[in-house]
């Protein structure tokens, strides 16, 4: 049972370093900073929801309070509202400002 | 210590009555007249050898501020002070006849400047010399810089930093390496108070201090006295020359080049002790010095056509006269030395006063306007003459008297050493000395009485100077000749210093 | 009365800055310098008590626990000679320039800023104090820059009259705190090799160490002389030593005027005191001068402060900058004292730092009455001003004899003992410099004399005397900078038994 | 090798308080200056942190069950940065509350425009 | 070696590569950022240092403050940078000096989280880890004689009991981080002046900034 | 994060330390967008992204350390890097804050 | 009804709930006075005044939450793969969508639910116009019709 | 942005919990992480957040500016208070047995917490001040008067 819990935390661990390294390779990789806000902003979302997943899992395995429990869910619902906020809130004020969206064929900026 | 709280009192009272001129100006004459009674009062306590002691104040542990009366400085003191009476007087006159501006800061300073010399002639350690060398510079200042022109300042300038330059720079230096190895269980240096054959021989004889650095001290404290104004430090005196007149008769006969020669003599006796001296042969270099001085002096002074410069380099070399006689090292040398303080200083502020009188009554400054001048102004250029024959030693003035000493020193001087090279060429200065002094006076006497008025001269009449002026004049000629009959004071006086030093 | 007797070296610290927040929020106008003026008093009375209290200790040393927790776990404040020396200075001089400063300050800042003003005030001379009396190595930190804090703040205030003000605090900010982020690198050092974070105990753990050093196998030898030489040029800044001095010309000069004063007259003095705290109590003479010759370096560095400092004031025309050079001279003077480290030289230094407060205030408040009257300090501003304010001007120029140091001033009894030290040490040279510093210090101070007394106006503005609340502080400090200079009993007898505890000579 | 190894925290902390001094000496820009102080301060911090490490050792904060078997990294720096990190940030307010003054009164932030110009207005 | 070990190296490395860059970068604006993103690596760092207070106080000052107030500068003073020249050599210099110096006492420091290091074998360390800190005892201060006398009013033996309280704790109510009970009680009076040194600085953004007349650059991007 | 089977063989929480690891090179390719820009608005993104990855971090290294309780670290920079990034927002947007 | 949502979070953060200890009494009383001074200075900020039928819309919440979490994953993954892509095969295309929810509350959901899901961006909302500008990254997200519609049903009840 | 009702929300429903959260930390300091400091700097985070997204003015309204700049002189009150107090008790300055003569060792967290609550009342007055002042004037929108006279007192 224990290594059965082990080894979902591994999972879990290794979904969410991947996704965040997508996200960063994303934001890297894309061409202008429209299309950077999906990976930066969002793959996140996924990865946190892994992390905190793997977290949870540890704090089964070693009977961490439920102070512990409820610390990471609130961390998981405050991330998950504030990142969607943060990536719009950016993106409005981008598209204000006038910058508009990269094109297929364009030169990457 | 009456004679130094009287001109602090006094400067008070002058300030105070700057709107009042003639009550300002009474009191300036009553503080010089109580100050020399208080001075005076003294003497008889000198003459029966007693001590007459005050310390002031601690200024700082071990290093006060204090005062004792001894026979060289009580020569000083009462030059000084007796001298100041003529030259409020003349002050007055001078000032009023001139309209000169800024007349209380002016009387203000006077027995500032007063307070301080009296502070040197009876200070008891060297410590209480030097500040009280060093409020005269400063309160002479203003005095100098009177006038406020641009010339005036720039003058003021090289006063000021002359005479402090070298006081910090060398006796300052002076003063406290000596405090510093009179400290400690085996002082090197008795003491910083004046004594009585000096305060090294303790420690030379316990070689606790090397002759070597008790040159060097001598050699500060000369230098580190500018007043004495022996070249190269002697650019001040010229310079100050752009006060008015009784100012400069104050800087060159009552105060402060005194006070310079009379630190020479005051350190010489009771620091280096004359017995030290000669027994370590430290002070050979200042006879030279002194002698080259002299010479110098009176040759600049032979070319001078301006009458306050050419009395000005007379002073210098008049100057060294006392400091060559120091620096002989004998009592009679000794004698010497302190009676041409006072011989010089009645001729000199005689021929001050004339020339002041001169400049008061027709406006003139230099040699070659006066001919004919002494008809016009009689009484001021008999004075004069009385004033030019003692400066070149010539009977029956005072300054002859002194040459006389001088010459007996060093004849004393051959007795003691032997070797005569010394007093050949003390001989020698002498007497090129005596004669260049002939030689720039005389002509100046020749021009007032023999030669005819010029025409330019002829359109402006004009008398005698104002009455205080002539006075003032004539009552320090009288002085001049009176003392080479009766000067029983100062010759005792410096009998007691001859004394003391042998 | 016995509870707040116990509690003085705590209350002298903790006063003003109560009452600075007291006055932040009801010193409305006239208020706020009543509230700064009764506590700069009540701090001179309390340190004049707390002096009498050390020096009637058998050991010379009052102690007293923050919070009662021993040290090295709290912090704990000793008191000596020394600093019950410099915290009479402080306070003395707060007092009285605090007394000055209620017209001046009314003239150079709004309003409406007057309680925050005092209470920036009584913030900086809590920093002060604070730094004066602490024995905890960080705590001095903290203290060092609440009052640097406070004084940016201060200076930059001068904007309203002009602009510079701003730069000069800028810089000031930037020399101020990489100076002491440098004395807080060198505590990280020393509290590496040590552990602990009070001076007492810092001393006393270094002694082992500096035992090691001999032998094979020293231990942290690196360690705690990079910790010194980092709390040396930290501290050094902040006392403005040359060449590191060059926040303070500006800072000084474009001050609102009663800031300069109290400036010039605490701030670089409790500088040097830490300096000389670091020396000779937590490092030790024989480490840092004896080891590291430190000594040598700091001659050097004051002999330049002494010269170069008294070089650029003659060349200066706006008076304040020319003080504020000639501060960086006459602080070269009390670093020299102490880095002769003989009784001599400290108490030299120790009675510098008592004159030149005296002095230096005393003559920055005079500037400050041309400042409030004729609303400049340049040069030609001054000129003539000997007649129209006779005593300022006189407070001025004697003020000025005591730069010069002539005799009777006390700045003459500074270089009497300054000189001596060295000649006592055979530092001939060194001599020669303090007394060329005083020829330089003639020659900028008599230019300005000159323009006060002979100097012609071309605008002929009726000029009055100061006013009674400016003019009594003024002539109350060179007053007092006069009497320590002929009657010098009461400075050497302090800066005395200061040398004798820190060169740990018994009573 | 080993030393690179034994003392890798200080390395860097000494590289970041290079990186900051050099930005105080060598940046005209005020804000810029204030922002290297702060990086020069935040040096210090890792420093002292540092001297606080223990191998093996864990945050500060007693554990819920059991003090005695715990080794604790050292406090006291922590305590003591807690206090540098509020004083840096003070001194930084104050330092841009001058500098938009400066901005106000010279309409620039560069410290050689601002000193061209009082050159040429002869101060 | 501590399990952080591999954390700790590519964060410095990080918190180095953001310092560096928000000093050369040209817009003022960026270097903000940098600045902020280097003060939430720096918050990392103190994390694996252990240092969970100046995390948290780390993430207030450097997300919270200071990006505040370098935005609300940059407002006020304009965002664009006169670069001069690309490397200030002088200054090279002298930083070069101090690291050299700085390596130099490093050298025989004591080892990065050596147990035995003088600061962790110091009493101090000791009795604050383990808060046996007592008050200073003996009847040298006043405070004491009246803690005394009071004690004897109350006579409450356990006050005075090393015994009654485990191992002679003096923070009966167990105050479990120690850099808290250092901050507000053994140096308490450090946080009093820090405390202080904030409400300076709040006072001296009132006297330098209340009162100003106008944005000296009105308008923006909108 | 877990000291079961790995620890055995390494003495050290490998996967966790491998995440972490991750996590950090991923800050570390987001600096170089927020160093590169090209927009103000890459940099705010990269700014928001690293700030949530360091909350990651600081999560995951109260379970590496076995100290949960420090999660309000992870809370509070969550909280205050969303302050951070409006903040920021509302200047570049309106060149202002208040 | 915040109170009672506070009283939670402080019950959780703290954890202090034992009465009989001192000092955990007193942790209490704050928690409390904490609560009631967070739900006074929201009421002045103007919390839940303009918001919509708060209640009723985190009800359906409940039932929304897992559908969107699986959106997420898929959306999630499909970027991911672009991301590794050699062509990540980007046609990114503005455009705008009417949507009919009537609160604010709910249509800020509905927004971030856009934004959630990677793939789509709102970039900005007009409250007047009813309608919604979104950035895509390619033409299939258009399609967010059903989450429209979960979140138009989520704000009427059913 | 107070037009965008993502924002509004955003911030009205954050602010509660940043508060709750910020008054655990403070309370909690001798617990856990963080204490006055990091609660003050949360709370004034709450308000600047509402202010940057609802303008400063509309802010100012809802904490006065008289009120935060009196709390920063307050809180050190309360520091320098507590220490105040242990010397006219006849204890040491900020002995924090004073508070509790009967029960030294118990007094100790209460007097931490005192101080405590002094340290966050100042970080929280001094933060809202620092926002205030930089933010001053630089809003076209707000009319509000920044006259010196008249506002750099308190309580005007
Ligand atoms: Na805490
Ligand atoms: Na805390």
């Amino acid at each position: 049972m224990d290594l059965a819990l082990e080894i979902l935390t591994w999972v879990l661990l290794a979904g969410g370093a991947f996704f965040s390294l997508t996200a960063a390779v994303g934001v890297l990789r894309f061409p202008d900073f429209y299309s950077r806000i999906h990976p930066a902003g969002k793959n996140d979302t996924l990865g946190v929801l892994l992390f905190a997943g793997a977290m949870l899992v540890e704090c089964a395995r070693y009977e961490y309070s439920w102070l512990v429990v409820g610390r990471v869910l609130l961390m998981v619902l405050f991330m998950q509202m504030a990142s969607p906020i943060a990536a719009h809130a950016i993106t409005q004020a981008a598209w204000v400002s006038g910058l508009r969206p990269w094109k297929k064929g364009e030169q990457p900026r | 210590m009456l004679a130094l709280g009287v001109p602090v009192i006094g400067f008070v009272l002058v300030a105070m009555s700057g709107r009042v001129p003639n009550l300002r100006e009474t009191f300036t004459l009553l503080t010089a007249l109580v100050t020399f009674a208080c001075v005076a009062a003294l003497y008889p306590a000198v003459m029966r050898g007693e001590e007459v002691r005050f310390a002031l104040l601690e200024v700082m542990p071990g290093v006060p501020l204090s005062f004792r009366v001894e026979p060289l400085g009580m020569v000083y003191a009462l030059v000084a002070t007796l001298l100041w009476i003529p030259n409020s007087l003349y002050s007055i006159g001078y000032m009023r006849a001139n309209h000169e501006k800024n007349q209380t800061r002016f009387y203000a300073c006077y027995p500032l400047a007063i307070a301080s010399a009296v502070g040197i002639a009876f200070a008891d350690n060297i410590f209480t010399m030097f500040v009280f060398y060093e409020t005269l510079t400063l309160s002479t200042f203003p005095l100098v810089t009177h006038k406020g022109t641009t010339d005036a300042m720039r003058s003021g300038r090289v006063y000021l930093g002359i005479l402090l330059t070298t006081s910090v720079c060398f006796q300052l230096f002076a003063v406290l390496w000596i405090y510093v190895l009179s400290l400690g269980s085996s002082p090197a240096v008795e003491s910083i108070n004046f004594t009585v054959g000096g305060v090294f021989r303790d420690g030379l004889a316990g070689n606790r201090i090397d002759p070597g650095i008790v040159g060097l001290l001598f050699f500060l404290y000369i230098y580190g006295i500018g007043k004495a104004a022996l070249m190269p430090v002697h650019r001040w005196l010229p310079a100050a020359m752009v006060a008015p007149t009784p100012v400069s008769a104050f800087l060159h006969a009552v105060a402060v080049v005194k006070a310079g020669v009379f630190c020479v003599i005051k350190v010489t006796v009771y620091v280096f002790g004359v017995g030290t001296m000669q027994q370590y042969g430290l002070g050979n270099w200042l006879l030279y010095m002194a002698g080259a001085t002299i010479i110098v002096a009176s040759l600049i002074a032979a070319f001078q056509d301006n009458l306050k410069k050419r009395l000005a380099y007379s002073t210098i070399s008049q100057l060294s006269y006392v400091v060559m006689a120091t620096a002989l090292l004998t009592p009679l040398s000794i004698m010497a030395a302190t009676f041409h303080i006072v011989a010089h200083a009645f001729g000199k502020i005689t021929l001050f006063f004339a020339a002041g009188s001169v400049y008061t009554a027709a406006h003139k400054t230099q040699v070659s306007q006066l001919d004919g001048i002494g008809r016009r102004m009689p009484a001021t250029m008999i004075a004069f003459t009385i004033g030019a024959l003692s400066m070149i030693g010539v009977p029956p003035a005072v300054g002859f008297i002194s040459k006389w000493y001088l010459i007996r020193g060093v004849m004393e001087r051959g007795e003691i050493s032997g070797t005569h090279l010394d007093e050949i060429f003390v001989l020698v200065v002498i007497a090129a000395s005596t004669l260049l002094n002939a030689s720039y006076f005389l002509p100046i006497i020749y021009r007032a009485f023999f030669k005819p008025l010029s025409d330019e001269d002829q359109k402006h009449p004009h008398g005698e100077a104002p009455m205080p002026i002539v006075y003032a004049l004539c009552f320090t000629a009288a002085l001049t000749l009176l003392f080479f009959f009766w000067n029983k004071p100062a010759t005792d006086l410096a009998e007691m210093v001859r004394r003391a030093v042998s | 009365m016995e509870l707040i007797r116990h509690n003085l070296p705590a209350l002298i610290v903790v006063t003003p800055l109560v009452m600075g927040l007291l006055t932040s929020i009801i010193g409305r106008r006239g208020l706020g310098w009543w509230m700064a003026m009764a506590t700069t008093a009540a701090g001179l009375a309390m340190s004049v008590q707390l002096l009498v209290d050390v020096l009637s200790q058998g050991d010379r040393t009052v102690e007293y626990l923050m919070g009662n927790w021993p040290v090295p776990f709290g912090i704990g404040y000793s008191v000596d000679p020394l600093n019950a020396t410099v915290l009479l200075i402080v306070s003395l001089l707060s007092a009285v320039i605090t007394l000055y400063a209620r017209k001046s300050v009314a003239s150079e800042v709004p309003a409406g800023k007057l309680n925050f003003f005092y209470a920036l005030w009584l913030f900086c001379i809590t920093g002060l104090l604070g730094i004066t009396i602490t024995g905890d190595a960080f705590n001095l930190y903290v203290l060092l820059e609440i009052s640097s804090l406070s004084t940016y703040t201060l200076v930059a205030l001068g904007k309203e009259r002009n602009r510079r003000a701003l730069t000069a605090a800028v810089n000031y900010v930037v020399l101020g705190s990489i100076g002491a982020c440098f004395y807080l690198v060198g505590v990280a050092y020393l509290y590496m090799a040590t552990g602990s974070l009070n001076i007492a105990d810092i001393a006393e753990r270094l002694q082992p160490i500096y035992a090691s050093w001999g032998t094979e196998a020293p231990i942290y030898q690196k360690t705690v002389i990079t910790g010194f030489a980092f709390m040396a040029v930290g501290l050094s800044l902040k006392l403005a030593l040359f060449p590191l001095h060059g926040w303070l010309p500006n800072a000084y000069t474009y001050a609102p005027s009663s800031v300069s004063a109290l400036l010039a007259s605490t701030a670089t003095k409790v500088g040097a005191y830490a300096f000389i705290r670091v020396v000779f109590t937590l490092m030790g003479v024989g480490f840092a001068f004896g080891r590291l010759h430190t000594d040598v370096a700091l001659m050097l560095c004051s002999g330049a402060a002494i010269l170069v400092g008294s070089w650029l004031a003659i060349r200066q025309n706006n008076v304040k900058k020319l003080l504020a050079y000639s501060s960086i001279a006459q602080i070269g003077y009390i670093a020299l004292g102490f880095a002769l480290a003989n009784k001599d030289g400290i108490t030299a230094s120790v009675i510098h730092l008592f004159n030149h407060a005296l002095t230096k205030g005393g003559m920055f408040l005079a500037l400050g009455v041309v400042m409030y009257r004729v609303g400049g300090t340049r040069l030609q501003d001054l000129r003539g001003l000997g007649r129209k304010l006779p005593l300022t001007m006189g407070a001025f120029t004697a003020g000025g004899l005591g730069l010069i140091g002539v005799p009777l001033t006390s700045g003459f009894i500074s270089k009497w003992y300054l000189v001596s030290a060295c000649l006592e040490q055979g530092r001939y040279e060194l001599a020669g410099i303090v007394l060329v510093g005083s020829v330089l210090a003639l020659v900028y101070v008599w230019r300005v004399v000159e323009t006060i007394y002979f100097g012609k106006r071309e605008d002929e503005v009726t000029v009055r005397e100061a006013p009674a609340s400016m003019l009594v502080p003024t002539l109350i400090l060179v007053g007092a900078s006069i009497y320590f200079g002929v009657d010098s009993s009461f400075t050497t007898h302090l800066a005395g038994e200061a040398a004798d505890f820190l060169l740990k000579v018994k009573p | 090798m080993q030393i690179v190894l034994d003392y890798y925290n200080y390395w860097a902390c000494i590289l970041i308080m290079m990186i900051g001094f050099y930005g105080i000496m060598a940046k005209s820009n005020l804000v810029k200056k204030v922002i290297s102080l702060a990086i020069f301060q935040t040096g210090i911090l890792v420093f002292y942190i540092s001297t606080g490490k223990i191998d093996g050792g864990t945050g500060p904060v007693r554990v819920a069950d059991g003090a005695a078997e715990a080794v604790y990294s050292n406090p006291l720096p922590h305590a003591l940065m807690l206090t540098a990190i509020v004083v840096g940030v003070s001194t930084m307010a104050v330092a841009l509350a001058i500098i938009v003054n400066i901005r106000q009164a010279y309409g620039t932030i560069d410290e050689i425009d601002i000193e061209t110009m009082e050159h040429e207005r002869g101060e | 070696m501590s399990p952080t070990i591999m954390l700790d190296v590519v964060l410095l490395a990080l918190v180095i590569i953001a310092g560096i860059a928000a000093i050369e970068v040209r817009s003022l604006f960026a270097a903000v950022m940098l600045a902020s993103i280097y003060s939430l690596l720096m918050a990392c760092f103190w994390t694996t240092m252990d240092a969970v207070d100046v995390a948290y106080t780390e993430a207030a000052v450097g997300a919270g403050i200071s990006t505040i107030l370098l935005m609300g500068a940059l407002v006020l003073t304009g965002e664009t940078e006169i670069v001069r020249r690309a490397v200030h050599w002088p200054a090279l210099g002298a930083c070069m000096l101090v690291g050299a110096l700085l390596v130099y006492g490093t050298l025989d420091m004591p080892k990065f989280g050596d147990e035995n290091a003088p600061a962790h074998v110091h009493p101090i360390y000791a009795g604050y880890t383990q808060q046996d800190v007592r008050k200073h005892p003996g009847g040298k201060s006043h405070g004491d004689n009246v803690r005394a006398e009071q004690a004897a009013e109350h006579s409450e033996p356990e006050a005075h009991d090393e015994t009654a309280h485990g191992h002679g704790d003096y923070f009966h109510g167990h105050v479990p981080n120690q850099v808290t009970s250092i901050i507000v009680s053994y140096r308490a009076f450090d946080t009093l002046f820090e405390t202080a040194v904030i409400f300076t600085a709040g006072m001296g953004l009132i006297v330098l900034l209340r009162g100003r007349r106008g944005n000296p650059l009105k308008g923006g991007l909108l | 994060m877990s000291l079961g089977a790995t620890t055995m063989f390494f003495g050290t929480d490998i996967p966790t330390l491998v995440a972490g690891v991750v996590l950090l090179f991923s800050i570390l390719l987001m600096l170089v967008r927020a160093i590169a820009g090209p927009t103000v608005w890459d940099r705010i993104l990269a700014l928001n992204a690293i700030g949530t990855k360091s909350v990651l971090v600081v999560a995951l290294l109260g379970f590496m350390t076995k100290r949960p309780e420090f999660l309000d670290i992870a809370l509070v920079y969550a909280i205050l890097n969303f302050l951070a990034t409006i903040a920021i927002l509302k200047y570049a947007r309106k060149r202002r804050l208040g | 009804m915040l109170f009672v949502v506070l009283l939670g979070f402080w019950a959780v953060l703290s954890g202090q709930l034992d009465w009989t200890d001192t000092h955990q009494r007193y942790l209490m009383i704050c928690g409390v006075a904490s609560c009631a001074l967070a739900t006074w200075v929201a009421r002045r900020v103007g919390f839940l005044t303009d918001e919509g039928p708060v209640g009723r819309i985190l009800v359906g919440a409940l039932t929304y939450l897992p559908w969107l979490a699986w959106q997420i994953v898929v959306s999630n993954w499909d970027v991911a793969k672009r991301v590794w892509s050699r062509d990540p095969g980007l046609e990114p295309l503005v455009f705008t969508t009417q949507y009919e929810i009537k609160s604010d509350l709910g249509a800020a959901i509905f927004a971030n639910s856009i934004t959630l899901t990677p793939g789509t961006v709102t970039i900005a909302i007009d409250t007047e116009k009813k309608e919604m500008l979104v950035h895509a990254i390619h033409p299939g997200g258009q399609e967010v019709k059903a989450m429209h519609d979960r979140v138009a049903r989520m704000e009427g009840g059913k | 942005m107070k037009d965008n009702p993502i924002m509004r929300l955003a911030v009205r429903w954050n602010i509660p919990f940043m508060l709750i959260f910020a008054l655990y930390t403070q309370t909690h300091g001798e617990l856990g992480p963080g204490g006055g400091f990091q609660s003050g700097v949360i709370v004034a985070a709450a308000f600047v957040l509402y202010g940057l997204v609802f303008g400063g003015a509309e802010m100012r309204r809802v904490v006065p500016r008289w009120f935060t700049d009196l709390l920063g002189a307050v809180g050190v009150l309360i520091y320098a208070g507590a220490g105040v107090y242990a010397m006219a008790m006849g204890y040491e300055f900020l002995d924090h047995a004073a508070l509790m003569p009967s029960n030294p060792g118990g007094a100790e967290p209460w007097g931490m917490t005192v101080v405590e609550y002094g340290v966050g009342i100042t970080v929280f007055g001094v933060m809202m001040t620092i926002f205030n002042e930089i933010t001053e004037g630089t809003n076209p929108e707000d009319n509000e008067p920044t006259d010196d006279s008249a506002d750099t007192e308190y309580g005007s």
